[in-house]
């Protein structure tokens, strides 16, 4: 018989997801008795997956993975799913931990928090004033990473962090906030955009603005949407996990929790197939790799695969 | 008609207003450059406004035109990724959208279902079909050329293309609006609905005229949305049917129809375009946006309905003399 | 009587309707009916309420489409598909309604449709302004073709309809009750245009109501009756009693019906009422069993005072007080509760709720009194309106039937129906008879006398001056906004009331 | 005198009986087409017939359809409400508000539905007071109050209701019966006697079809909009209250959307957009269609922007096939 996983993402056709889902078929195809069921509301609402969510108990799946839009809403429908004996992990973006078996960061916090400031700061050497774009202002991963970054800023002397701003993932809003940072502070240095939308619009707005050579953006963003700025200069470098290999993780964690072959418990290892292991925390999270830096030397390699 | 103007003045003077309160804090933002931005970075509701004021002058509303945008904006980025030329894009954008709102215009000019029930549903059904269209995935820079993402930023005696065609579209509609048979009968649809039939102007027919100017627009502004942002997905422009209508209303286009100014429309949609672009510069935050347009809206409706109200007829010599 | 068909003189019809056939859901307008329009000649067109006559304009301007028989111009067979086509083969109408552009200026309002081009094809709108300027000048209204039409008096307003009609070079000119809102001046200038365009040989289709004018102006006469022809011939061949019997069926007594009033204690006292803009010091008393006539010219705010004490609009000073009681209404609900009711001029829009069915227009004034608890009780509202309905002799298909789908006369008997079922103390008829056929009218003059015989107090506003003498105990005459003067007895003479209304001679010494 | 003059005549008080007319209406179909696809439903999916999938489904319309029976009576009158999401908004922040102030359950219920009846009363004002249409004040007020909400939250969110609170939009009142299907039921019931069997309900629909005529027959129109828009308010606190505590959180963007979803099921439902007509059964009918649409797409795992596709369908098909029957036939 079949084991029935579920991936749900936060919406249906962002890239970044579409790559997850290919790792999750790969995963599928190793294991040979796992079906994929890829689903996901039409825009970022919490309201959105509990539908999708409700439906899936309905089909009794053996195992939902999930991309939250909101940490806490989704908690009821996910205790409902595990009172119905369904397997439920995060991952990418998490569910708070009653919400959930275990969730999967695709890398620690403090490691992207300290990735993305330092990317930042590697291509300044004087230093200067960075500002961040973030998402939506509900998304839980983004506003946990500038966290991260805003703790470790001080061992970056020379970088002045001097604003936040949130381009609500949509293309208009990143790119017209984008513009306003460099309006608001002409000084400044580097963007740094922890959203593969938000790198997009503020490397787009930067090329705009005429500004490539004076405005580095950097973050978060994937290979294959990034390629043509990495190209341009106004993105010198930027970072990012591989999608397909989160979603090929997640997977396999779901497939063997579902299978009772793992416990989700802290201190627990799972393995991930071809990615080796992960060990979960006091939080049952676990971390799994780090990020991988991308530049004009290895963009044109990657930006075909995601 | 002196009425009429002082609405656009006083509009004109908040306009003013504003950006003398957010030069204060911060003169770089009416640098002329910076204005420029501003003006460039509104085109599109302006456009989307233009279009939206026709089809409300004739006592209906559109509300798919964001998606009608999205869809012409995401076959823009199909065709040009089949290598379609650029000028025929362009034709075909303009033809697609107008094709989409003359489905709008057929239904309600055949089959007389409300406006706002017939755009309901196709504003879900246009999103849907990008959807179909592309299965959900992105159009992103790199799978768009260098061509087709540069027309609308070509900079052409200091103002990007964009701003051009929305100087050009804001003529082009005043024109046919004040001057031409088609344009004064959207008034006068809009204004006595049953006059117009009395007058020989088919109510139907001319709302469909509007619906498919509003879808027209649509259709161009999609190709430029798409190339500026140099993204096409399924929900770009998600929710700005709304901003437009709100554009109008601020204009002072009447809801009920047969009465509005370009001008009014092009100076709502500037109030919201100002707003949108100030805050983050101003360094309020951007949390603060929503509620600050909404007083906007409000603000205008109230303003509007306060000097739109009658008069009264003086029958009184006596107080007629005393004014 | 019955008409033979063709002139005497021999002259061929410019337009003709043959066998004309319009249904609508549940009413057939027409059925099948014949007109012949003859060049330089009027032919009055007059008919019971209902009987089909602006049915007819609206078929001869495109705006309605025949659903059988032939419209022939010059005996050829045509068709009308818009009210642009009909203007095209030069038929041209100053329909019932206005039917205008608040928003637009008089010039655009004269032209829309068929505005003058300039050689790229745009509007010519200096052009467009001095035509306007000439055909306005040409029926003697001296208005400025610019202005915006929501500026303009309501008499205005029928100008520059009637300006619409005459800017498109017709042959056939249609006026479907044109002298209704017009003052004295205007309709003898109307009358004068008349004759002129008769001189210039159009074939003219003249509507009314008013027989006078009738036998003035017109040539020929064509009755309809319930949506059929019944009859035509010359106008010098026939009388007044003749045209009445055929329009409805049977001979009606243009005698007023007015009984000997019994006049009791004061009802309602207004004194010193005021408006911003509308009126003026309007006091008067009305007692029971009394009609007291309101008689004005069109625009003297006759209609604004009944609506203020009304509680539709609010007096800016002054009080009112019935049975001794100060009251200070301030909205319909509380003129209601206090007894008075007002059955408005503009019964389309102010009087009947259509869309609702009749018995619900009849109670919805009286739904705490059908109902219980604030629930609806529907036996007894049916009760309540099939005896009020009844009483006014109303004719409908059922009581559950949409009012929308009756004719004006008898959507007027079920808005009275309506007041008369919350058993008022005072009923204010605002033109209670206006475009109302003269059967309907002897209905609603008997229902009225009968109503004052009954104790009910009542104020009847009326710009029809035999009317208003012929009903009213007292009249109170208004001229721009104030009282002008008060008739009682042997004062109560047209010239009285005319001079009053018109301001001159007779000083306001009379005034209460 | 008289008597000649008016011969006896007696009108009927109705050509058709009420029972021949319902069985030609509009709910008759919805009906029909709710048995249908319920039907079709049950057999392309064999997760469909069973109760717990049922009432968890349910969710997918109750809050929903809570507003729709207020915003039903609001369009009957002429008026929309296109505030009804951001009301939620706001409602809920203020909830989350008090909760982290330490308010415990029944005040929280409480401070939700006064939320909720103050936008209302806002809304009201402007319309019935000031006399501004509806539509555009309403589009207004829905960037305003969710822009509030927006203010106090920010990025953040309120979380961490009290465990009682949870009852009102996960817990089961008996076996499969949700809390909210109990409060749907209640509200269908309350609001179809409201305006089918009251004189409020009946000066609704005179207003719809003739405010002007209606204030000429001394309703007072403008307490009738006023209270509309409180009722409307009031049914978009008792959705707050429901939907955020089946959230069990509380952002600014709860919610959003909302109003589009709930003016689709009005129209569904019967209800002239143009006002004057519908009722409340057709907007149950159309909330269950709705509801089964949904969900049955859901289980065969179809993306919510195909159903979105289909609701929008059938939302034009409702209206244009009727019509375009008629015309077909009239040839
Ligand atoms: N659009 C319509 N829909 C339904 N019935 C209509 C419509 N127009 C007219 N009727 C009906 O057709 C009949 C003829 O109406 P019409 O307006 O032609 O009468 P009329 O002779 O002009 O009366 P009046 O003297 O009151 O102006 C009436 O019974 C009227 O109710
Ligand atoms: N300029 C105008 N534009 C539109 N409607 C008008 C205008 N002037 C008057 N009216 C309408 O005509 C009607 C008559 O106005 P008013 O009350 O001033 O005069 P009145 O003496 O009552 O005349 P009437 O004999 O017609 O009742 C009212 O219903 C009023 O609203
Ligand atoms: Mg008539
Ligand atoms: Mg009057």
């Amino acid at each position: 018989e079949t084991t029935r996983i579920a991936l749900v993402v936060k919406a249906l056709g962002i890239g970044f997801f579409e790559a997850a889902h290919k790792g999750a078929e790969e995963a599928a195809a190793e294991l040979g008795d796992v079906e994929i069921i890829y689903t996901g509301p039409t825009d970022t609402t919490a309201e959105g997956q509990i539908e999708v969510i409700n439906s899936l108990i309905a089909q009794r799946v053996d195992a939902i993975a999930v991309s939250a839009n909101d940490t806490d809403a989704l908690v009821p429908t996910l205790k409902k799913a595990m009172d119905r004996g369904i397997t439920v992990i995060s991952w990418d973006s998490g569910v708070a931990p009653e919400g959930r078996m275990m969730h999967l960061d695709p890398s620690s916090a403090p490691l992207i928090g300290n990735t993305i400031i330092k990317l930042a700061a590697d291509h300044l050497p004087e230093g200067g004033e960075v500002a961040v774009l973030s998402a939506t202002t509900t998304s839980t991963n983004q506003n946990t990473w500038i966290e991260e970054m805003n703790k470790v800023a001080g061992n970056y002397p020379n970088v002045k962090v001097v604003g936040t701003v949130y381009g609500d993932d949509l293309a208009d809003k990143s790119y017209r906030e984008a513009q306003g940072l460099m309006q608001t502070y002409p000084n400044l240095k580097a963007i740094i955009a922890p959203t593969s939308v938000g790198i997009v619009a503020a490397a787009q707005a930067v090329t705009d603005a005429g500004k490539i050579g004076q405005v580095n953006v950097t973050g978060l963003g994937l290979p294959s949407e990034m390629a043509g700025h990495v190209k341009s200069g106004a993105s010198k470098s930027f970072a990012i996990w591989n999608p397909i290999d989160l979603g090929y993780s997640a997977t396999m964690i779901a497939y063997h929790l579902a299978k009772g072959e793992a416990k989700a418990e802290p201190g627990a290892t799972i393995p991930i197939g071809r990615m080796g292991e992960v060990t979960l925390d006091n939080n049952n999270t676990a971390a799994m790799a780090d990020p991988f830096t991308y530049d004009a030397s290895n963009i044109d390699q990657f930006s075909s695969i995601f | 008609m002196s009425i009429l103007k002082s609405r656009e003045t006083i509009l004109a003077l908040a306009i003013a207003a504003l950006l003398a309160a957010v030069a204060s804090r911060f003169p770089g933002f009416v640098a002329p450059a910076n204005l420029a931005g501003v003006f460039t970075d509104t085109s599109p509701l302006i456009l989307l406004a233009l279009g939206q004021m026709a089809v409300i002058l004739t006592k209906c509303i559109d509300l798919s035109v964001a998606a009608n945008l999205a869809l012409c904006g995401m076959a823009a980025a199909l065709m040009n990724g089949a290598g379609v030329p650029l000028p025929l894009i362009l034709l075909a954008v303009v033809a697609l959208g107008a094709g989409l709102g003359a489905v709008n215009g057929l239904l309600v000019w055949k089959l007389g279902i409300p406006s706002i029930v017939v755009t309901l549903g196709t504003m879900t059904i246009y999103r849907g079909a990008i959807f179909l269209m592309t299965g959900g995935a992105w159009i992103n820079a790199h799978q768009m050329s260098e061509g087709f993402k540069a027309f609308p930023r070509a900079v052409i005696g200091g103002l990007p293309v964009m701003a051009w065609i929305a100087v050009a579209g804001v003529a082009g509609v005043a024109l046919l609006l004040t001057r031409t048979p088609l344009g004064r009968a959207f008034y006068a649809v809009g204004g006595n609905p049953h006059a117009a039939v009395y007058a020989g102007i088919s109510v139907g027919r001319t709302q469909f005229a509007a619906f498919v100017l509003s879808g027209a627009l649509a259709g161009l502004t999609g190709y430029l949305w798409v190339a500026r942002y140099a993204v096409a997905y399924v929900d770009i422009a998600g929710g700005f049917e709304l901003d437009v209508v709100a554009a109008c209303v601020i204009g002072g286009i009447a809801i009920a129809g047969g009465s509005g100014t370009v001008a009014g429309a092009v100076m709502g949609a500037l109030f919201l375009g100002i707003i949108k672009n100030a805050l983050p510069v101003a360094g309020i935050s951007p949390f603060w946006q929503m509620a600050i347009s909404g007083t906007a809206i409000l603000a205008a409706i109230a303003f509007n309905a306060a000097s739109r109200r009658e008069p009264g007829r003086i029958i009184l010599r006596q107080a007629e003399a005393a004014e | 009587m019955q008409a033979d068909p063709r002139p005497q003189d021999g002259a061929a019809p410019v337009l003709s309707l043959r066998g004309i056939v319009k249904t609508f859901p549940g009413v057939r307008a027409l059925g099948g009916v014949v007109l012949d329009l003859y060049p330089g000649q009027v032919t009055a067109l007059i008919g019971e309420n209902g009987a089909g006559k602006s049915t007819v304009v609206k078929v001869l301007t495109g705006i309605y489409q025949p659903d059988e028989g032939e419209i022939l111009l010059d005996g050829q067979p045509v068709r009308f598909p818009t009210a642009q086509a009909a203007g095209d083969a030069g038929v041209t109408a100053i329909h019932q309604e206005t039917v205008l552009f608040d928003d637009m200026t008089v010039a655009e309002n004269i032209f829309i449709g068929h505005a003058p081009r300039t050689r790229l094809g745009l509007i010519d709108r200096r052009a467009m302004r001095d035509r306007a300027r000439a055909i306005l000048r040409g029926i003697g209204a001296d208005l400025d073709p610019a202005t915006r039409l929501r500026d303009l008096g309501i008499a205005s307003k029928h100008l520059v309809a009637i300006a619409r009609a005459l800017s498109i070079d017709a042959r056939v000119v249609i006026m479907d009750e044109p002298t209704a809102a017009l003052s004295h001046k205007e309709i003898a200038e109307l009358y004068e245009l008349v004759e002129k365009m008769k001189a210039q040989g159009k074939a003219i289709l003249f509507i009314s109501h008013k027989f006078d004018e009738i036998f003035r102006i017109a040539d020929r006469w064509t009755v309809f009756r319930d949506g059929q022809f019944a009859g035509q011939g010359r106008m010098a061949d026939v009388t007044e009693g003749q045209l009445v019997q055929m329009m409805v069926g049977r001979s009606v007594d243009q005698i007023y019906p007015k009984r000997p009033a019994r006049i009791g204690e004061p009802v309602l006292t207004v004194a010193g009422y005021c408006h911003p803009t509308e009126f003026a010091d309007i006091a008067f008393t009305l007692r029971r069993g009394e009609i007291l006539g309101f008689y004005g010219l069109i625009g003297a705010g006759r209609s604004e005072v009944m609506q203020a004490l009304f509680g539709i609009t609010r007096p800016s000073k002054g009080a009112c007080r019935i049975d001794g009681r100060v009251l200070a209404i301030r909205s319909t609900a509380q003129a209601v509760d206090a007894g008075i009711v007002y059955v408005p001029e503009d019964r389309g829009r102010q009087g009947a709720v259509k869309g609702l069915p009749i018995f619900q227009n009849v109670t919805l004034p009286s739904l705490r009194r059908t109902g219980r608890h604030g629930f609806l009780r529907l036996a007894e509202e049916f009760r309540l309106a099939r005896d009020y309905t009844r009483r006014l002799d109303l004719r409908a298909a059922s009581l559950d039937q949409d009012v929308g789908l009756l004719s004006g006369g008898n959507q007027q008997k079920v808005v009275i129906a309506k007041w008369l079922a919350t058993r008022p103390r005072v009923i204010i008829l605002d033109e209670p008879t206006k475009g109302i056929d003269i059967g309907s009218k002897a209905a609603v003059h008997d229902f009225m006398s009968e109503l004052a015989a009954e104790g009910l107090a009542v104020i009847m506003v009326s710009s029809e001056i035999p009317e208003v003498l012929g009903m009213s105990d007292r009249v109170i005459v208004m001229r721009e906004g104030r009282i002008a003067a008060e008739f009682e007895g042997d004062q109560m003479t047209p010239e009285n009331l005319v001079r009053a209304a018109a301001g001159i001679g007779q000083p306001r010494g009379q005034a209460a | 005198m008289t008597a000649a003059l008016r011969p006896e005549r007696q009108i009927p008080d109705r050509l058709t009986s009420p029972a021949a007319r319902a069985l030609k209406s509009w709910e008759a179909l919805l009906a029909v087409v709710a048995v249908g696809i319920f039907v079709l439903n049950a057999f392309a999916s064999p997760y469909f017939l069973d109760p717990w999938n049922l009432s968890d489904a349910s969710f997918n319309f109750t809050e929903k359809a809570m507003i729709a029976f207020a915003m039903a009576m609001l369009i009957v009158a002429g008026e929309i409400d296109l505030s009804v999401g951001a009301i939620i908004a706001l409602a809920s922040t203020v909830m989350g508000l008090a909760m982290t102030a330490g308010a415990g359950t029944p005040v929280l219920v409480v401070l939700g539905l006064a939320t909720g009846l103050a936008c209302g009363a806002f809304n009201g004002l402007l319309v019935a007071r000031f006399g501004l249409p509806s539509i555009v004040v309403t589009i207004g007020t829905m960037s305003l109050f969710r822009g509030i909400s927006f203010i106090v939250l920010g990025d953040g969110a309120f979380t961490g209701y009290p465990p009682g609170f949870a009852w009102f939009g996960q817990g089961y009142v008996f076996w499969v019966i949700t809390v909210e299907l109990v409060i749907f039921a209640a509200a269908a019931l309350a609001f179809g006697v409201l305006l089918h069997r009251t004189s409020f309900g009946r000066t609704v629909f005179a207003i719809g079809n003739n405010s002007v005529a209606a204030r000429f027959s001394g309703i007072r129109v403008d307490r009738v909009r006023f209270v509309l828009f409180l009722l409307t308010g009031l049914m978009s606190g008792i959705a707050a209250v429901c939907l955020t505590s089946r959230l069990g959180s509380t952002r600014p963007s709860i919610a959003s959307g909302f109003e589009l979803e709930v003016v689709t099921i009005v129209v569904l439902g019967g209800v002239s957009i143009l006002g004057g007509s519908g009722s409340i059964a057709g907007v149950v009918l159309a909330a269950i269609v709705m509801g089964l649409v949904t969900f049955g797409l859901g289980l065969l795992n179809v993306p919510g922007i195909v159903m979105s596709i289909v609701v929008g369908a059938l939302l034009i098909a409702v209206i244009a096939v009727p019509r375009l029957w008629s015309m077909a036939r009239r040839g």
